[in-house]
């Protein structure tokens, strides 16, 4: 439905209320709920990917140079920064 | 018939505001009500709450479309919710924010009155943590005049019992150092 | 991923991260609380359960979180009903997959079936329709996120809640010291149904959590895993704590990490000292008006309980049934 | 061609279970209850002699049935189940959301009274109870028609234009343990009016979908919206349904039928079996020069309003015989909807209801002359009650 999802009629709802695309979470953006994100300290950092695993929002990316950083779904929850095996990442507020 | 929408995140205590305001207002002899927005509300995410008070029995069973304030604990939200886009004529908006009026109206284009108070950092000296729900009690109470301060002191109590003190002292610093900047044409 | 064998990932090697499948089925976007362990453990369910596969899931934070309409984070075929009838759900998905199979009505690979659920969903009103499914032999995977309590109502207690814990229902109070059943042991009554494959769970040890769903998925029959889920919301612990907090529940003995295949215990992950209870308690709120009395006595329990276990793994015959009779018979 | 096949003597269940297997049920989830049970009974021994070739559930309850059913169907196999009574009850939650997620089950109710006090017996109350799970229900009054009803229903529900839940209802035990005759069919007729189901939406993973998901306030009332017009316009395919099936075996059926109507200013209404015995009364009654007819709805959801103003036209008095309470309510379930369905209309028949024949009381052919006597009385004294359990002591 690319209607925005509160205008949709009744027509153009699939039978059985079906939601046909997997995946469409992607489309909201989580990244609004952080007031504080994470920032890698790269001298430090070994590209192990622990911060990658470790996060329930996938809101981690690999970069083409190995190194880790946010994507836009982070939701600023730190446990990286916590399971960091060197330490390397620390949260940072947003700035409102 | 006053109505005030909170803008804040899951856990960081919006309806709780509500709620205590609608004790106040009551405890003052008015007719309130305190609600949140009845969603599945997670940590983090951006909700609503909201608060009516009036004198005679309040009849209304739905959202606050047109609020007289806009009160937002969290000014990350400003871009995501836009609490003001319908906010009523010559309404308030009272923010948690450290920047200045001429900044804010700079940033954002509001040209509503705007009810400022750096609520983080009180919450922070005075409470000890930064939450700021009941502190920004404190600047809606000075930019409104909907209850007295006082009055605020019942439902902590009952509601914080021992913290009552420490959240009443954040909301009465708050009070002091909101400042308040007219409506722009 | 053979070189780590099924379920042997006792060393955390550091660099294993990068040889994990990068593909996401538990998507972003979906909305748990900010630090939720269900979350991460579901992602990573998924991605050991992989494509083939067909997922029944219960009422529940992870089904909320996942599916408001018109979106959905999952990319598997993901079917929610209700809440205390995924398993049976999950019995009729596999009873038509036989039937399109042997009509030669299949394409592709046979898919797995998974069922999901909360603790509330598996141990309290889906117990019932879950041991029917057990029973029966039905050849699925059920995966009990176990946060311990009804999250997705406001954190009520469930049969699953640990003893003395806060909820909204348990509250401590004059007269109450909080939750004042000891934790139901659905591993226990899992095995007690005869299954090949029984196993805890938790995203502290990802990889472990990981390679025990790939092998309950692979084991044909009924399989059960039990996920420890940490949830910063409803334990009134720090966001960033939450693998550290899963870790400490298997280093505290609270929560062993072990698997029981075809009725035979063993432990997969082996903390070198058992830390005391309270290294696990103190950083949760829930547990915070505790005296020591009742922190003893969850020692007490706890320290017994894990004793109990260790034979258990060297028992010298097995906790099974054969739920098939085997051919021949 | 008309199959004009010999008429066999089996128990109205066995010939349902037949026509189940004959349609070819694939999954099939059975929890034991009576009156259904023989049903399930003979389906798991055709099952297990490889005479069906279907899975068979045995479910440790009926909320399971039904929420295997569920399962089965959204994976796309021909999906059949039974219930009566608690069972049906238990399964209520789950039946709206089988009928929300338009998953063609058929299921077969044999109607039988609500507990409290326990009663194994006959009448409505079960299927009255469920009245808005929005799924087709379909009233049967003999074996015939419940072996007809169970074949037909399979392609009603998995027809695309429809794609609706159907339930057909026959009354416990004085049908489904009533040995009488049966025209029943050979296989090759029935896979030529029965074609293999077509899922149209399936849980598969070479296309994932999501099923099940939940609705915010902003579009639970478009989801409703696209329910309710899904389960009225399944009227249309019903009727060709039935209509191909008459011509197929010369038994046709409508939503609403009649039996001597013509001139009759008086009208008995009723649904399921205790229909033939009505049929009785109206043939004596009209012997002895009473002028009487019958109306007998056979499609109650969704519900025949033409068919129904049309069927009482003529009517002056309606008599509705309900097998079910509406308790604390004004009228019994089946009279409180026939008078709503007539209440637009200019002129409008007196219609009375009296509960009969309530937790398996038997319903003699006389009771219905003596419904005729009480309500025409009752008209001519000014109409107070308009509702009454027939026959209760004191």
């Amino acid at each position: 439905m690319s209607k925005a999802w509160d205008q949709v009629t009744w027509q153009e709802i699939e039978v059985g209320g079906v939601l046909t695309e997997p995946g469409t979470a992607r489309n909201y953006n989580t990244g609004d709920w952080r007031s504080s994100h994470p920032v890698w300290d790269k001298t430090r950092c070994i590209k192990c990917g622990v911060c990658w695993t470790v996060c329930p929002e996938a809101g981690i990316t690999e970069q083409p140079d190995g190194y880790f950083e946010m994507n836009t779904y982070c939701k600023g929850c730190g446990i990286c920064v916590k399971e960091c095996v060197t330490g390397c990442i620390k949260m940072v507020l947003e700035e409102s | 018939m006053i109505e005030i929408r909170f803008h804040g995140r899951g856990g960081q205590g919006a309806v709780t505001s509500v709620e205590l305001l609608a004790l106040a207002a009551i405890e003052e002899g008015k007719f309130a009500q305190g609600f949140p927005s009845f969603g599945p509300e997670r940590r983090g995410a951006p909700v609503l709450a909201f608060c009516r008070v009036d004198d005679k029995p309040l009849k209304l069973r739905c959202k606050i479309l047109k609020p007289d304030v806009v009160v937002v604990l969290d000014a990350s939200l400003l871009p995501i919710q836009n609490p003001p886009a319908d906010l009523r004529e010559g309404g308030i908006i009272v923010l948690n924010t450290n920047k200045s009026a001429a900044e804010i109206r700079q940033a954002y284009g509001y040209t509503h009155t705007l009810a400022l108070v750096d609520a983080n950092k009180v919450a922070r000296e005075v409470l000890g943590v930064p939450i700021v729900n009941t502190t920004m009690i404190g600047a809606l109470l000075r930019a409104t005049g909907l209850v007295k301060v006082e009055t605020m002191e019942a439902p902590l109590k009952e509601r914080f019992g021992p913290l009552a003190v420490k959240n009443f002292n954040a909301m009465k610093v708050a009070y002091e150092q909101t400042t308040i900047e007219e409506q722009r044409s | 991923m053979e070189k780590f064998g099924f379920a042997e990932s006792t060393k955390f090697d550091t660099y294993a991260s990068r040889m994990m499948p990068r593909e996401e089925f538990f998507t972003s976007g979906h909305r748990s609380c900010q630090g939720c362990g269900e979350a991460l453990a579901v992602r990573w369910a998924c991605k050991a359960i992989g494509k083939d596969a067909i997922i029944a899931h219960a009422t529940g934070c992870m089904e909320i979180v996942s599916s408001a309409m018109p979106q959905t984070a999952w990319m598997h075929p993901w079917i929610h009903v209700a809440f205390e009838n995924t398993s049976a759900v999950a019995s009729g998905i596999e009873a038509a997959l036989k039937v399109l199979e042997r009509k030669g009505r299949l394409k592709g690979p046979m898919p797995k079936v998974v069922a999901m659920g909360g603790d509330g969903g598996t141990s309290d009103i889906g117990l019932q329709s879950l041991s029917g499914a057990l029973e029966r032999g039905t050849n699925f995977t059920y995966i009990c996120w176990d946060n311990e309590a009804y999250m997705n109502t406001g954190i009520q207690r469930s049969s699953s809640t640990p003893f003395g814990a806060m909820t909204t229902t348990s509250p401590p109070g004059k007269l109450s010291f909080g939750q004042h059943t000891w934790k139901k042991d659905m591993v226990a009554i899992a095995v007690a149904h005869g299954i090949p494959y029984v196993a805890t769970a938790s995203p502290g040890y990802l990889f472990d959590l990981y390679f025990k769903v790939k092998k309950a998925v692979e084991t044909p029959g009924p399989a059960y895993i039990h996920v420890l889920s940490v949830c910063p919301t409803g334990w009134r612990s720090a966001t960033d704590l939450t693998v550290r907090l899963a870790r400490l529940a298997t280093e505290t003995a609270v929560f062993p990490l072990f698997e029981v295949v075809d009725g035979r215990y063993r432990l997969t992950v082996q903390p070198p000292k058992i830390r005391p209870v309270r290294d696990y308690l103190k950083p949760q709120g829930r547990f915070r008006h505790l005296r020591d009395p009742e922190v003893e006595f969850i020692q007490k329990q706890t320290t017994d309980r894990y004793q109990l276990l260790l034979e258990k793994c060297q028992a010298s015959c097995a906790e099974f049934v054969p739920v098939h009779v085997p051919e021949g018979i | 061609m008309m199959a004009h096949k010999k008429r066999l003597g089996m128990e109205v269940s066995i010939a349902v279970s037949h026509a189940v297997q004959l349609a070819r049920a694939e999954a099939i989830a059975a929890y034991p209850i009576t009156p259904q049970t023989h049903i399930v009974e003979h389906l798991s021994s055709l099952v297990a002699n490889g005479e069906l070739d279907a899975e068979f559930v045995t479910v440790e309850s009926e909320h399971s049935a039904m929420s295997a059913s569920i399962g089965a169907a959204a994976t796309g196999v021909r999906t059949y189940t039974a219930t009566s009574s608690q069972g049906l009850a238990l399964m209520n939650e789950i039946l709206f959301i089988a009928s929300a997620m338009r998953l063609p089950i058929v299921m077969t109710v044999a109607n039988r009274a609500l507990s409290g006090p326990l009663s194994i017996w006959n009448d409505h109350g079960d299927i009255m109870a469920a009245r808005d799970i929005g799924w087709i229900q379909i009233f049967v009054e003999n074996g015939q028609e419940a072996f007809d009803h169970s074949i037909m229903a399979f392609k009603i529900a998995e027809d695309h234009r429809v794609l609706m839940p159907t339930a057909v209802n026959l009354d416990g035990f004085i049908l489904s343990h009533v040995v009488e005759a049966h025209e029943l069919m050979d296989q090759e007729t029935v896979d030529g009016f029965l074609p293999p189901l077509v899922p149209y939406h399936k849980l598969d993973p070479a296309k994932p979908v999501t099923m099940g998901a939940f609705a915010m306030p902003e579009l639970y009332t478009e989801c409703k919206m696209g329910h309710q017009v899904a389960l009225t316009n399944s009227y249309g395919p019903i009727l060709e349904v039935w209509r191909e099936w008459g011509e197929l075996t010369g038994r046709h059926y409508k939503p609403v039928e009649t039996h001597r109507t013509e001139g009759a200013k008086v009208v008995l209404l009723i649904m399921g079996s205790l229909a033939e015995v009505a049929e009785t009364a109206v043939d004596t009654m009209r012997d002895q020069g009473i002028p009487v007819g019958l109306v007998k709805l056979r499609l109650w959801r969704p519900f025949p309003f033409a068919d129904l103003r049309q069927a009482l036209a003529g009517a002056e008095l309606v008599i509705v015989c309900d097998r079910a309470l509406s308790l604390g309510g004004a009228a019994g379930p089946v009279q409180a909807e026939v008078r709503s369905a007539m209440y637009p209309l200019a002129k409008k028949p007196h219609i009375l209801g009296y509960a009969v024949g309530l937790g398996g009381r038997d319903v003699q052919p006389e009771v219905f002359e003596e419904l005729v006597q009480l309500a025409q009385a009752e008209v001519k004294k000014g109409p107070s009650e308009e509702f009454h359990i027939y026959g209760v002591r004191g």
